[in-house]
């Protein structure tokens, strides 16, 4: 580590309609290190590096790389500067292949016409070292969530001489993703790149960054080395107070397996998606699924809520017969399904967070009964306060939220609607340690109260947290449940493991 | 028998419709098959009709151009093909071996009829005249403008004080008359109304009655197609004049096909038809009756 | 009520601030535009003139709306005025009553948008191709029903929607008004509204939170069938006459302009109403201003693109932005592109 | 799954081809070498503002515009040849010039007035034609030796047709406009914009540029398609060409391109002209519709198409399993 930093930012200053999204932030990045970036949802990661970068122009302050002063306009400047980024949301085309996604701006050519023969070909390489071994000439968007991410983060890799910016990469990806990923960073590290890490687990913090820097709206904390810091410091740093019930573990409970069944699949299946398989899901339970990426969690949850037909089983709630042939069907039967890919299912971008909460709601009641203005104001209110979106207030449009805040208020919407049975995708990704842990203590809480819960969830240890029962995917296939004492970590890994072992190995 | 090829404009006014209404008859009493494309208004479509009929190898091709250039190359293929052609309404840029005849009137005549009985209705007084053009560009807006004012020139007294197009349509024709209206103070200051067009008189004439004024006394009206609505207005007295464009032209061009196929008669160059003033004292209620079947 | 009306005036200041500005010039062009008198009983003068030629567009840009709103567009409003035009004449001269006239013409209309809805919702084709098919085809309809002449009537009841008038105030501008508020009225105490703007800002999204996306999607392009239903008949009873080759003939252009004026954004969600309807009296006022200032016609479409540039220029959001930088000099609020690449 | 790419366009040549089929079966003229010249001929002019349409519209906009360039450029090439005296390839090169400077203009009003595209060529629509107007209302014929020699250059096929200088003009404009599109950076610039504008705009894509670039494009190849226009008919009008753009949307769609843009080919557009142009001489062919039948056949026969192939792709996606993200 050399004490020149190799990027620096000195009091960058940054609003958006008159709110400071960044005031006066300093940062500080060297050679050869990783650097942890955190803050509550909405304390302005994603906006630094977006002025890092040159995808917004700053208000104030100034950037130096190498000890020059630079002024990206865009972000082809800084790809140009030798910085690649990773954007919150997978930024990438879907409508491009894969391999034109790694190399859009930069393709080989031959006599100046893009050489696709040989894009591919690197892409391949390039992929096999992420353990990807997917065709790169099939179209992006063929692919799920994770595997795009994990393009996204090749192609960043690959843009970066000098610095490598990640914001939240890991959020869908699986254990043994992130391992990959872990080992790649650590090698552009020795090749002295530095690293800018965003993430909302604290374990891969400590794992791999070197220094912390945290934000709290808007404002620097302060920047850390990792070896002197104790977690229980590094919340505090974050939310300006301590956080007793980050670790509170809940010993499943017994009620919520004595419930009586609430709704019940036989033999319920889609070829092509996902293999039949019976599942029951009784009162107040919370069912974990577990799985590795592209095992078939998201299509599960897509028949259970009627996105997709069912070819062969049938469906019961409450003993009867149930058909599901559209969201509407299955939220009028009390369902609820809170999706994984936010920005293109869940969230209403232009509408404000009030219409975004209560939409599911008002849906259900149908288009010519309108909950009164004051109800709605009164249930975005609760909710706003409920899961602390971070907003000015509730009628600004939800774009214009963080993305941790967005998805909180896609959890408001199906709260709202009070439903029976919730699906969850992914609840946690890109929420912060204090929101965190306020999901799960409502997910119990929701049990509690007779809610049915399915969290389809990549974070195995939260999983065993709330689960009473874990289902394990794999191929498009159910094939393990455990529960009560067996809900384990290494249990799920070993039901993984024993169907495929070569990837549980990792 | 004789298959022919009739390629028409299409169909954006009552006149067209009357025309393509008596081809077909003229055809069906002739026992001549014929072979309908409306080229929409564009003149690629037509040139397409044109080249689809000599692939298809028919006897002759009655073509309505749409506007009067660009016609060579495909005529020659239709002369290289041995397919008389034969022009309806009206002419074409082109040199005059490339077709057999054309039946048409002549639009600048039209124009120049519609502007003499102008001329000779108002004779000595002051007369400000406000025009009701057809679609900008158009060679029927072009010709008919130059006629007219041929036929005013030297009168000092008729002098075009508004010039607006009204495309052709009765909306248009209306809407804008009612500008003109507002724009000389109330339409006082009009002494005559001259539409390229019976329809956009027809717009217009609603336009006068609604202003408060008479059309036909106050505000005198003169245009040009003779479609029946015309005139059942010079009945009511609220036009004045309109000047004949036959619909008929494929008559002739028949007779002039069926002479050549025979025994290989040319007709001359240009069958012209004529362009017929009818006033009010041409019994309109009895013209009006005997030309609404024909499909105007 | 009044609370939510004022921020939403404040929203609609550039359309009218465009319109004050095109009235001033028309003013000044021709100095009696404001002139308002009785003629026959009926309120008469150039302004009246914008009112009520401005109908069909403001009728058209109802209906378009709402269908913009959901990411659509609906390129066979001009076609559909034409058959229902063709539809009421038909009938009245037929010998049906006035009443199952115009029950038979406007149900036409939704006919069409129903096929329309059909269309983009069941058989997912884009709305633009979707309605091309019945922009091409409509018309060749409305002439199939006339028989490609103008079919005249006479029934003067009929003729009452175009030339009549209530207390003076000619019948097309009561009903665009009317029209108006009645859809402000559904859709802005009902939920349609927000739903409507959910569809089109984001229709998977919607679809899974339950919303009825296809019922929507078929009422918005079944109004947007009634408007230009209603349109459609105002236009033939004002020449008494059903015109299948030119009713509506490329007003779905207007209406589409007078939707973007007003300050709907053609990638559907937020959406209003009175700003289509100024948007349509902006149109008009450029119009008829063309009219009254006796330039010759080549003029028109020149006259008619700059001005659309001038006020597209002065609402984009940039030149805003330009503004506000301008009058309160340095305090860039935000960056108006980039600002975009988050949206 | 590995053809699901080209799926769209493999469906839109065998629905091309069944069509062809089913005329050949009622009209055996159909299938003649004067026909399929024909149909290259006629619609060049088309077929070549259809590339620029093709990017346009693949780029997520849409140009109205075209329509009235090609009208401009024949009134332009006719008085600047004629009256004015400026030699042919000059005027030409000038045409072009303005074109795509017009282009260039309304690109960067897209761009950086953030005005939609729609609403921006439309006023451009009504420009160029007014512009035109301005130049001459009435049609001006050209009489130059160059036209008469390229309309002269043609290769007559076996059978009479003709494979004329025009329609070979259009195959070459296509071969470049895939080569553009598939092989040149500019070209997945182009797919970029229209997939996602953010997501390309953070993945360093030039989008200034290249929507300029795009509109430019677009409407030199509305200027060549003047040219083209003008040698067809030998003459310049103002009120030609009109709805051409109508035409070239629907060419581009019919031939598998989103209107939402990110997905489509430029070979696809080609099979749009073709079927369109098959459904013109068929309804010529038949010759016994009316004026109306004509425009309720030729919007039935448009979706028809449209249908099939909608049902075709929707039965692939059922039978193939698309995952989610692929229609987005
Ligand atoms: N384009 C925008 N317009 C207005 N406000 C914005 C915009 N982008 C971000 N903000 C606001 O700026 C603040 C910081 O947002 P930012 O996305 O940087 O948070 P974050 O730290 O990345 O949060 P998360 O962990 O949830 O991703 C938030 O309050 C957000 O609402
Ligand atoms: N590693 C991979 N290699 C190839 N294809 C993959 C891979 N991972 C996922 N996919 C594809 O992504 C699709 C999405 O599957 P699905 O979303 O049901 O999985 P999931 O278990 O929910 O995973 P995720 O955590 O990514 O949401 C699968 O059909 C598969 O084709
Ligand atoms: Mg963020
Ligand atoms: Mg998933």
């Amino acid at each position: 580590m050399s004490d020149e930093p190799l990027l620096s930012a000195r009091a960058i200053t940054k609003s958006f309609l008159g709110m400071k999204a960044l005031d006066r932030v300093d940062f500080t990045l060297h050679a050869g290190e990783v650097h942890a970036l955190l803050g509550e949802n909405g304390a302005g990661k994603s906006t630094l590096i977006k002025v890092l970068t040159g995808a917004y122009r700053r208000d104030g302050g100034e950037i130096r790389l190498d000890g020059r002063p630079i002024d990206p306009k865009d972000v082809t400047d800084a790809q140009e500067l030798g910085i690649g980024t990773v954007y919150q949301e997978v930024n990438l085309l879907p409508n491009l292949t894969v391999a034109e996604n790694l190399f859009l701006g930069r393709e080989p050519r031959r006599f100046g016409l893009v050489d696709a023969r040989a894009m591919n070909r690197r892409s391949r390489e390039i992929l096999r070292e992420y353990g990807l071994g997917i065709d790169p000439s099939a179209l992006l968007a063929s692919f799920s969530v994770a595997v795009r991410q994990i393009v996204a983060i090749a192609r960043a890799v690959d843009l970066s001489g000098k610095v490598l910016i990640l914001d939240e990469p890991t959020a869908s990806l699986d254990a043994a993703e992130v391992d990959t990923l872990f080992e790649i960073v650590r090698s552009l590290r020795d090749r002295g790149l530095g690293i800018v890490f965003i993430t909302h687990f604290f374990d891969q913090v400590f794992r791999i960054a070197d220094r912390v820097t945290v934000l709290r709206n808007g404002q620097l904390v302060g920047t850390r080395p990792i070896d002197a810091l104790k977690r229980i410091d590094l919340v505090s740093m974050m939310l300006g107070r301590e956080l007793s019930e980050e670790e509170s573990h809940r010993a499943p409970s017994a009620e919520g397996e004595g419930g009586a069944p609430l709704v019940r699949f036989t033999n319920y299946g889609k070829r092509g998606h996902v293999e039949p398989f019976d599942l029951t899901i009784r009162r107040g339970e919370v069912v974990g699924v577990a799985g590795l990426l592209g095992s078939g969690r998201t299509e599960t949850a897509e028949l259970l809520f009627g996105i997709e037909q069912p070819d062969s089983g049938t469906a019961e709630l409450d003993g009867e017969k149930l058909t599901l042939a559209s969201p509407r069907q299955a939220i009028a039967h009390g369902f609820g399904f809170c999706p994984e890919d936010r920005k293109l299912d869940g969230i209403v971008d232009d509408l404000s967070v009030r219409e975004n909460i209560v939409l599911a709601l008002q849906a259900r009641q149908g288009w010519a009964k309108p909950l009164p203005r004051a109800e709605q104001e009164a249930i975005a209110d609760r909710y706003i306060q409920a899961l602390d979106i971070r907003t000015t207030d509730r009628e600004k449009p939800v774009k214009f939220l963080s993305g941790g805040n967005q998805q909180k208020v896609i959890l408001a919407r199906w709260l709202a609607t009070n439903p029976r049975f919730l699906i969850l995708d992914e609840p946690t990704r890109g929420i912060d340690v204090g929101a965190h842990a306020e999901i799960i203590r409502l997910i119990e809480k929701l049990c509690a109260e007779g809610m049915s819960l399915l969290v389809i969830s990549s974070e195995l240890e939260e999983l065993v947290v709330y689960s009473n029962r874990v289902l394990v995917l794999s191929d498009r296939r159910h094939i393990a449940e455990l529960s009560g004492e067996a809900v384990t970590t290494s249990a799920v890994m070993k039901a993984i493991a024993a169907h495929d072992p070569e990837e549980a190995a990792a | 028998d004789m298959t022919v090829g009739f390629s028409q404009i299409g169909s954006e006014s009552g006149w067209r419709a009357a025309e393509t209404t008596l081809t077909k008859q003229q055809a069906e009493e002739r026992g001549i098959d014929l072979k309908f494309a409306d080229a929409q208004q564009k003149q690629e479509n037509q040139i397409k009709a044109v080249r689809s009929f000599i692939a298809q190898g028919v006897d002759a091709i009655l073509l309505a151009p749409v506007v009067a250039t660009g016609w060579d190359q495909v005529l020659g293929e239709a002369k290289d093909a041995e397919i008389p052609v034969v022009l309806l309404d009206r002419t074409v840029d082109a040199p005059d071996d490339l077709y057999l005849t054309a039946v048409t009137s002549d639009l600048v005549h039209e124009g120049n009829v519609a502007g003499q009985w102008l001329v000779d209705a108002v004779g000595d007084k002051q007369c400000n005249v406000v025009e009701l053009q057809g679609t900008t560009g158009s060679s029927p807006a072009i010709d008919r403008k130059k006629g007219f004012e041929e036929a005013i020139s030297g009168h000092d007294n008729v002098k075009i004080v508004r010039s607006q197009t009204g495309d052709f349509t009765r909306t248009k024709g209306k809407e804008v008359m009612e500008s003109f209206l507002k724009a000389e103070n109330g339409g006082k200051d009009i002494c005559a109304l001259y539409a390229h067009n019976d329809d956009m008189a027809v717009g217009a004439i609603q336009a006068i009655k609604e202003a408060g004024l008479k059309p036909g006394s106050d505000i005198l009206v003169v245009s040009i197609d003779a479609v029946p609505d015309i005139f059942q207005a010079m009945a009511n007295g609220e036009a004045n004049a309109t000047v004949e464009l036959t619909p008929n032209m494929a008559g002739p061009a028949f007779d002039a096909l069926e002479k050549y196929k025979a025994d290989g008669t040319m007709p001359p160059k240009w069958i012209q038809t004529e362009s017929k003033l009818y006033t009010q004292k041409d019994d309109p209620m009895k013209v009006y009756e005997e030309k609404k079947n024909l499909g105007y | 009520m009044t609370q939510r009306l004022l921020p939403g005036l404040a929203r609609l200041a550039p359309q009218l601030v465009a319109l004050a500005v095109i009235l001033a010039l028309c003013a000044a062009i021709s100095p009696g535009f404001f002139d308002v008198s009785v003629q026959n009983g009926r309120l008469y003068g150039s302004i009246i003139d914008v009112l009520n030629r401005g109908a069909p567009v403001a009728l058209l840009a109802i209906g378009m709306t709402l269908v913009i709103a959901t990411k659509g567009i609906d390129l066979s409003v001009g076609a559909v005025m034409a058959i229902t035009g063709a539809v009421a004449a038909a009938m009245i001269t037929s010998g049906y009553g006035i009443v199952l006239t115009l029950a038979g013409a406007l149900g036409v209309g939704v006919l069409c948008g129903l096929w329309n809805g059909a269309l983009v919702a069941v058989l997912a084709i884009q709305p633009i191709i979707a309605t091309l098919i019945l922009m091409v085809a409509g018309r060749g309809i409305a002439q199939l029903i006339t028989e490609g002449v103008i079919l005249t009537f006479n029934d003067p009841t009929l003729i009452f929607f175009g030339s009549g008038h209530i207390f003076g105030v000619p019948m097309p501008i009561l009903l665009w008004i009317m029209l108006g508020a009645l859809v402000v009225l559904v859709v802005r105490t009902s939920a349609l509204g927000m739903l409507i703007e959910a569809v089109g800002t984001n229709r998977r999204a919607s679809m899974l939170a339950g919303v009825g996306t296809t019922f929507l999607l078929f009422s918005v392009y079944a109004a947007s069938g009634l408007c230009a239903g209603v349109a459609g008949i105002i236009a033939a009873a004002d020449i008494r006459g059903a015109d299948a080759n030119n009713a509506g003939l490329w007003l779905e252009l207007d209406a589409i302009l007078a939707v973007v004026i007003g300050g709907t954004s053609l990638l559907g969600g937020r959406f209003s109403i009175i700003g289509s309807l100024i948007g349509a009296m902006i149109i008009q006022s450029v119009n008829t201003g063309i009219l009254l200032s006796g330039f010759p016609p080549e003029f028109n479409l020149i006259i008619k693109a700059a001005i659309i540039v001038v006020i597209l220029v002065v609402q984009s959001p940039s030149s805003r932005e330009a503004m506000a930088f301008f009058t309160r000099k340095r305090e860039p609020a935000t960056e108006p592109r980039k600002e975009r690449a988050v949206s | 799954m590995i053809g699901s790419r080209y799926f769209p366009l493999a469906t839109t040549f065998v629905i091309f081809l069944l069509a062809y089929a089913l005329c050949y079966l009622q009209f055996p003229n159909m299938l003649s070498t004067r026909v399929v010249g024909n149909l290259l001929t006629d619609n060049a002019f088309l077929g070549i503002a259809a590339v620029g349409m093709t990017f346009v519209i693949i780029s997520g906009g849409i140009d109205l515009s075209i329509g009235s360039v090609i009208a401009f450029s024949g009134v332009f090439l006719a008085v600047s040849m004629g009256d004015w005296g400026v030699p042919p390839v000059l005027a030409f090169a000038l045409l072009l010039a303005i074109a795509t400077g017009f282009g260039a203009v309304m690109g960067a009003m897209i761009h950086y007035l953030a005005m939609p595209a729609f609403i921006v060529t439309l006023a451009g629509m009504f420009f160029a034609r007014g512009m035109a107007f301005l130049i001459s209302t009435q049609s001006v014929p050209i009489s130059q030796p160059i036209y008469t020699a390229m309309q002269g250059i043609y290769w007559k096929m076996p059978g009479g047709g003709r494979l004329t200088f025009i329609g070979m003009v259009m195959v070459a404009v296509f071969i470049v406009g895939i080569v553009i599109a598939q092989r040149t950076r500019f070209g997945r610039y182009v797919y970029a914009l229209g997939g996602n504008r953010q997501s390309a705009e953070l993945m360093g894509v030039p989008v200034a540029s290249t929507t300029i670039g795009i509109y430019a494009l677009s409407s030199f190849l509305a200027g060549l398609s003047g040219i083209v226009f003008s040698l067809y008919t030998s003459a310049g009008y103002s009120l030609a060409a009109v709805g051409v753009e109508l035409d070239a949307i629907a060419a581009v769609v019919i031939g598998g391109t989103l209107l939402t843009g990110g997905s489509g080919f430029v070979a696809g557009t080609f099979l749009g002209i073709l079927i369109m142009g098959l459904i013109q001489t068929y309804i010529v062919f038949d010759g016994t519709l009316s004026s109306w039948w004509t425009k309720i056949v030729i919007g039935l026969l448009l979706f028809a198409f449209i249908a099939l192939q909608r049902g075709l792709v929707w039965l692939s996606e059922r039978r193939g399993g698309v995952p989610r993200g692929a229609a987005a």
